[in-house]
């Protein structure tokens, strides 16, 4: 085991891809040379070759394009797209294309790719490198959209996505690439050496495409959410000593109902939380699946807490990012009524 | 209202419906003109190329200069083959479209050279990603016809599960990949491909096809970009047939002198080449597959054609050109030019011809009767129900399973 | 008052819109001299010259550029997308540019722009021609997106999306251009001649951005949805004798969460439905919050109606298109919950 | 595992860190020897002009040729001034944001000409569309340097409220367009204001600006396919400064022999300029402008220069590039440059330029004294939170009234 940050996990994971198995290959703007403005690809040029770790041309829809190609031919391309804020070019190649190619070609051709991205709120980096695009994603049939929360869980979810045979938007949280954050910006930085989930295997494992986590145990009310929001979640829950469960989905599409419902069913309230504004966001999905799946047990209405429908404002970032005071205030409200 | 005149210029058709149609101010480099240039050469040896007009058959149909391809009697007589082959099937589909047998069709009429010469040139293990109008390429690599209807038809062996509109085929033995109906996708796809032949150590050449109106996606940016940078083995082909449904291929090119022109700006030879003489088209991407072959990377061939017949079943050309116009195009039409071609040197004949064309008749009917026996999309047997459900993704969900049961099947 | 099919309405309205302002302009894919493949723009480019209704390059990104442009410049333009399901390449400049240039620029600049598209199923188009894309759109703050259900608000709303000072994202239902459609695929043909919605005054006139529509008041259950979807919903509580009230959305964002409220609160059972796939889907978003806003009236769990999570098949898309049968099943399904 | 050799070609640049960089093998054509076509001519006109350089200033920092403006010794000390102002302001702005007064900075170091010589080449009535690394206009234009500071620290006097990231400047009065953060989006939607323009009767020619990297992007060839399409009254610049943040130009050129080149695909006429040149970016943005006024359409410049400075306040070039590839770099520094060449025309000196220097000097940081008198981001006071739910839409709807209720304010 070792202590890694965010960042210094996802390399690992890829590094034991690309060392695993030769069809692993990854790009994008700036991940060759230099390994990425956020050094997520950093050293695998240089210890894999030109060709397996490489600089692409500023177009994301050709980047997604190339993974489309070259995983119809067999290999496992690894495309990172810079910011989460710059796959709108690429939507088109990984709506009308890569989610659709297996169904459309009934099988005969396959796309085992993963489109990596920096991704969320958080880091003073106003409307352009502060999206939280995944609702668009979930929407898709035929690609799974993936965030974790942590370091561990990074690496693992990352090696299962590139071992899985279908194409996947794995969205990382750039707030938590070096530290647990717990939602209160004037705090101190922390650091995920102090965290259990810093701890990580330098070797092969996966986590779970298909499984939440119930991160906190908790009786008074379910809160579902993932990315750095987990920790926003769980900071509220011992700050305002509301005794809620926390569940890390992990992987949105598909979401892990099963855990979900477990949950809701027994504490009879669900708060639901996303960063991104808040019409069509992904917690619209969860509030109204659960709903449907847990009316006779929710004793209040399930509330969603997400970003404000205006773009991400930079100098009022705080005003917008969903913090902890808004978890507890939810909190409070969802197990007050009765 | 109206302003007398345009504050910008709208690029417009020299004819509209009611004009008489006349190309002879459309000046064209006669056939045998052009020269050669050797596989290792830069686009800058192309420059001329690229507004000039690649052509081997002449005025006479007798075969000339530099990109004469050379072909034995056989090889012809075969290409004649795919490409009446081709004109009989698409004829015969679009009759049967209109009687309802299926929901949409795409004819390639007078384009049949463009996706046979090419298919012929390249090797049945090269690659293509072609768009809806190069069905001459299967014909080529010899696919199965029943197979071809039976996706036409969606029925019960449709090979894609009656899951895309007829004529958006797939056939990954073939080497044919996937067709979208969304323009342009396809062109930096195959560079992906191509880069991963490259990765795989294999020789394999990768071609792909669009036409002049899918020139302004920005798709063919990024293709034409990735292929320069990483220097692919891919062939950028791009049919000028004239027309984009309505709209006249001026609206894509601009002021821009041709469309192979753009490829110059990407470090890339681009070549324009009259696609409707199948010598050119066989020798210009012979040249293109040999150049990528030795690692030289990519080429762009504009081939120079006239969409003869309607964009598809949907659509009524009447509207926005002139009747005539395919009649008058100054290239001819590509079964006519080459079947001359071997009558001159005396290895064909009206009647063999006609026997020909009448066998292939026979050939499609016998297949439409066969693949009929496996259903129609209107009165089926179709690919069963519940497997709209599968292939998503490689495992079924809750969600879908949860469906497959509101569905009750 | 003329009759007027879908097509003709939409035309009518531009040749108003073109009529009594200068500044309006419309171009697109084939929307030129043809007048669109659909023929919505026909006639126009005759009337009004080359350079206000015009045939745009195949490049849906740069058509939505063009109209940013000039809209910044104070023009009103109305760009024509050919199908709904290539609105994709054009979504980077709607979500980072279109929808915020007002915000980004504090009013300095603004997006009177409508982006038409024809959108929805029921025409064996496959899969690339019967796309239900609004979710996408409904998730961008700063855009609006609307969508009629009949020729008489296809004029009025169009119109009125016209004469708004902001981007809104209009979306045609094609399988009801030229009638209405009730759901059953082999039932006969219907005209707009013989609908009350199929007349439509020839002049100006416009149906507010803001309000949905109960057309069908009923006690038993709420049905809320929008274009095709309408009929289908009121033939099926023909069909099937459930008093059900049904609401016609018209504009999606923002929705008039009032007339849904008011209406959910009186039946206590409620329905969403929509085309596109389930996951994220629109009605997702309703669903959410009406649980929100109606919980202690509610009764049953809120049903959402909805496409698969698959691509839309060519061949079974009668087993894809919701139908009659699937409303009435859960309008039965909804009623009987005690 | 790393395979030796490459499976297919990666551009690599020609120096990495620890490497000496020599610029000797750069072949450029010399200031002076571009000839000067007329503004009615095609693209194939500047074919060389396209892989060439245009300059006007010698090595001895002579004005020599037909690009020579002609520039009387008011207008270049102008320029000077502008050029200077840009650069001392950029320092400080570093300085501060180091110091935590702001959240971000991008410097325009060595490329100041690129954009103060168009400036004032163009009429202020004339539109621009900048990407964030062209500030020099607004000081060419006159924009009130500390309304520019008080963006940059999102104070209470932000013109933007505080939403944009600082230098996304916007200013409608001045005819600045609102600085995307998202990459060559600009290029097509110039074209689309250029038509309005036209639409409304207007002799307003619209500018934009790219970098090298963003030639690459879809919306790129959007651009010119539409400017080339619609011949819009546009001046497409390329701002070709070797770098995209880490990356080398060479992986957005690819095979091609410069960017300029690929406006030719387009028959647009297209320039490579030198552009650390101030006199051949003020000539050549002059001449494209005269064009487009004239109804010949647009023009494509790419300026040829060196990005001195790191990409941003978030990017530290000395892990992808040699530390003194900026002082080696054979066009030199643009001020230094006009500085020499008006010393050498004896209207102006070294104690000139350092009075000049301070002043300016003095001028911002008083500047800054008045902006910060607004606020800070880290201190306040900002635009009002409830600002935030301002100009989304025209009106405000049920949503935001709820959600600001919610945030409480
Ligand atoms: C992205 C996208 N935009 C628009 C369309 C609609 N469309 C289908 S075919 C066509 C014209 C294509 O013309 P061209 O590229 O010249 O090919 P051709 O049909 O002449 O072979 C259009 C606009 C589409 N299928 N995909
Ligand atoms: C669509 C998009 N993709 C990626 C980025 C991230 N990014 C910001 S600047 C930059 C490099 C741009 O290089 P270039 O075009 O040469 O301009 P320069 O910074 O050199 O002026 C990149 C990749 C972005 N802002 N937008
Ligand atoms: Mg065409
Ligand atoms: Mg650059």
């Amino acid at each position: 085991m070792a202590k890694m940050n965010m960042i210094q996990a996802l390399n690992s994971a890829l590094d034991v891809a690309m060392e695993n198995d030769p069809n692993v290959l990854c790009f994008g703007e700036d991940a060759g040379y230099f390994g990425g403005v956020f050094r997520v690809t950093a050293g695998l040029q240089k210890k894999y070759g030109l060709d397996r770790c490489f600089d692409a041309p500023i177009n994301e829809a050709a980047i997604a394009a190339m993974a489309v190609g070259m995983a119809a031919k067999g290999l496992r391309p690894v495309a990172e797209i810079q910011f989460a804020d710059y796959i709108f070019p690429a939507i088109d190649q990984i709506v009308s294309e890569m989610s659709r190619i297996r169904y459309r070609s009934a099988g005969q051709f396959t796309q085992p790719i993963v489109v990596r991205s920096p991704w969320g709120g958080g880091i003073r980096g106003g409307q352009t490198h502060s999206m939280s695009p995944e609702a668009f994603f979930t929407h898709v049939p035929g690609i799974k959209v993936v965030i974790p929360s942590n370091p561990y869980d990074a690496k693992g979810l990352l090696l299962a996505s590139i071992e899985s045979d279908d194409p996947i938007i794995f969205f990382e949280p750039k707030r938590i690439y070096n530290g647990p954050f717990d939602g209160q910006a004037d705090g101190a930085l922390q650091s995920w050496a102090n965290h259990p989930k810093g701890e990580v295997p330098e070797g092969h494992y996966t986590v779970d495409l298909n499984k939440a986590e119930v991160v906190r145990e908790g009786s008074a009310v379910t809160v579902v959410t993932y990315g750095t929001l987990v920790h926003v979640a769980l900071a509220a829950a011992e700050k305002s000593g509301i005794d809620a469960e926390v569940i890390d989905l992990k992987t949105l599409t598909p979401y892990d109902i099963e855990t979900i419902s477990d949950s809701v069913k027994k504490t009879g309230r669900c708060i639901v939380a996303n960063e991104a504004p808040r019409t069509s966001s992904f917690s619209a999905e969860l509030a109204a699946q659960i709903q449907e799946d847990c009316f006779w047990s929710l004793e209040a209405p399930i509330h969603r807490i997400a970003g404000w429908d205006t773009p991400y404002p930079h100098a009022h970032e705080w005003s917008y990012f969903p913090g902890q005071q808004r978890f507890i205030n939810a909190m409070k409200s969802v197990t007050e009524t009765v | 209202m109206a302003t007398s005149q345009p504050r910008y210029r709208v690029p417009a058709p020299k004819f509209r419906p009611g004009d008489e149609p006349d190309f002879s101010d459309l000046k064209l480099q006669p056939a045998g003109e052009a020269k050669r240039p050797g596989i290792d050469c830069s686009w800058k040896d192309t420059v001329d190329h690229a507004t000039g007009l690649v052509g081997a058959l002449d005025h006479n149909h007798q075969a000339v200069g530099e990109w004469n391809p050379e072909l034995d009697p056989d090889t012809l007589r075969e290409g004649l083959r795919h490409m009446v082959l081709t004109r009989v099937y698409d004829e015969r589909m679009q009759k049967l479209q209109r009687q309802g047998k299926m929901s949409f069709y795409m004819k390639s009429t007078g384009e049949e050279a463009v996706s046979v010469a090419a298919a012929m040139a390249l090797r049945d293990s090269d690659m293509v990603f072609p768009s809806y109008r190069q069905q001459g390429i299967l014909f080529a690599r010899g696919r199965d016809i029943v197979d071809m209807m039976c996706h036409c038809i969606s029925n019960s062996r449709d090979n894609l599960k009656g899951r895309q509109l007829p004529v958006h085929y797939t056939w990954a033995e073939g080497n044919f990949f996937s067709i979208s109906g969304n323009l342009g996708t396809q062109f930096p796809q195959a560079v992906g491909w191509a880069m991963g032949a490259r990765y795989k150590n294999e020789d394999q050449v990768t071609a792909s096809w669009i036409g002049d109106g899918t020139t302004a996606e920005g798709d063919f940016h990024g293709a034409l970009t990735l292929a320069s940078t990483y220097r692919a083995p891919v062939i950028f082909n791009v049919v000028n047939n004239q027309w984009a449904i309505s709209t006249f291929q001026g609206i894509a090119q601009g002021d821009a002198p041709s469309l192979a022109v753009k490829g110059l700006g990407y470090g890339l030879p681009s070549i324009r080449v009259d696609g409707n003489d199948f010598l050119a088209v066989y020798a210009a991407t012979k040249w293109a597959a040999d150049r990528a072959r030795a690692g030289h990377g990519a080429t762009l061939l504009e081939l120079y054609t006239y969409r003869a017949a309607a964009h598809s079943t949907s659509d009524d050309p009447s509207g926005y050109r002139p009747k005539e116009e395919a009649t008058k195009w100054p290239l001819g039409d590509p079964i006519e030019r080459l079947k001359n071609h071997l009558i001159g040197l005396e290895e064909w004949d009206e009647q063999r011809h006609e026997a020909m064309e009448a066998e292939l008749n026979d050939l499609v009917v016998k297949s439409y009767k066969e693949a009929e026996s496996y259903g129609t999309l209107h009165d089926g047997p179709l690919s069963p129900v519940p497997s709209i459900f599968e292939d998503v993704t490689a495992d079924t969900d809750w969600r879908l399973i949860r469906q497959r049961q509101d569905l009750g099947v």
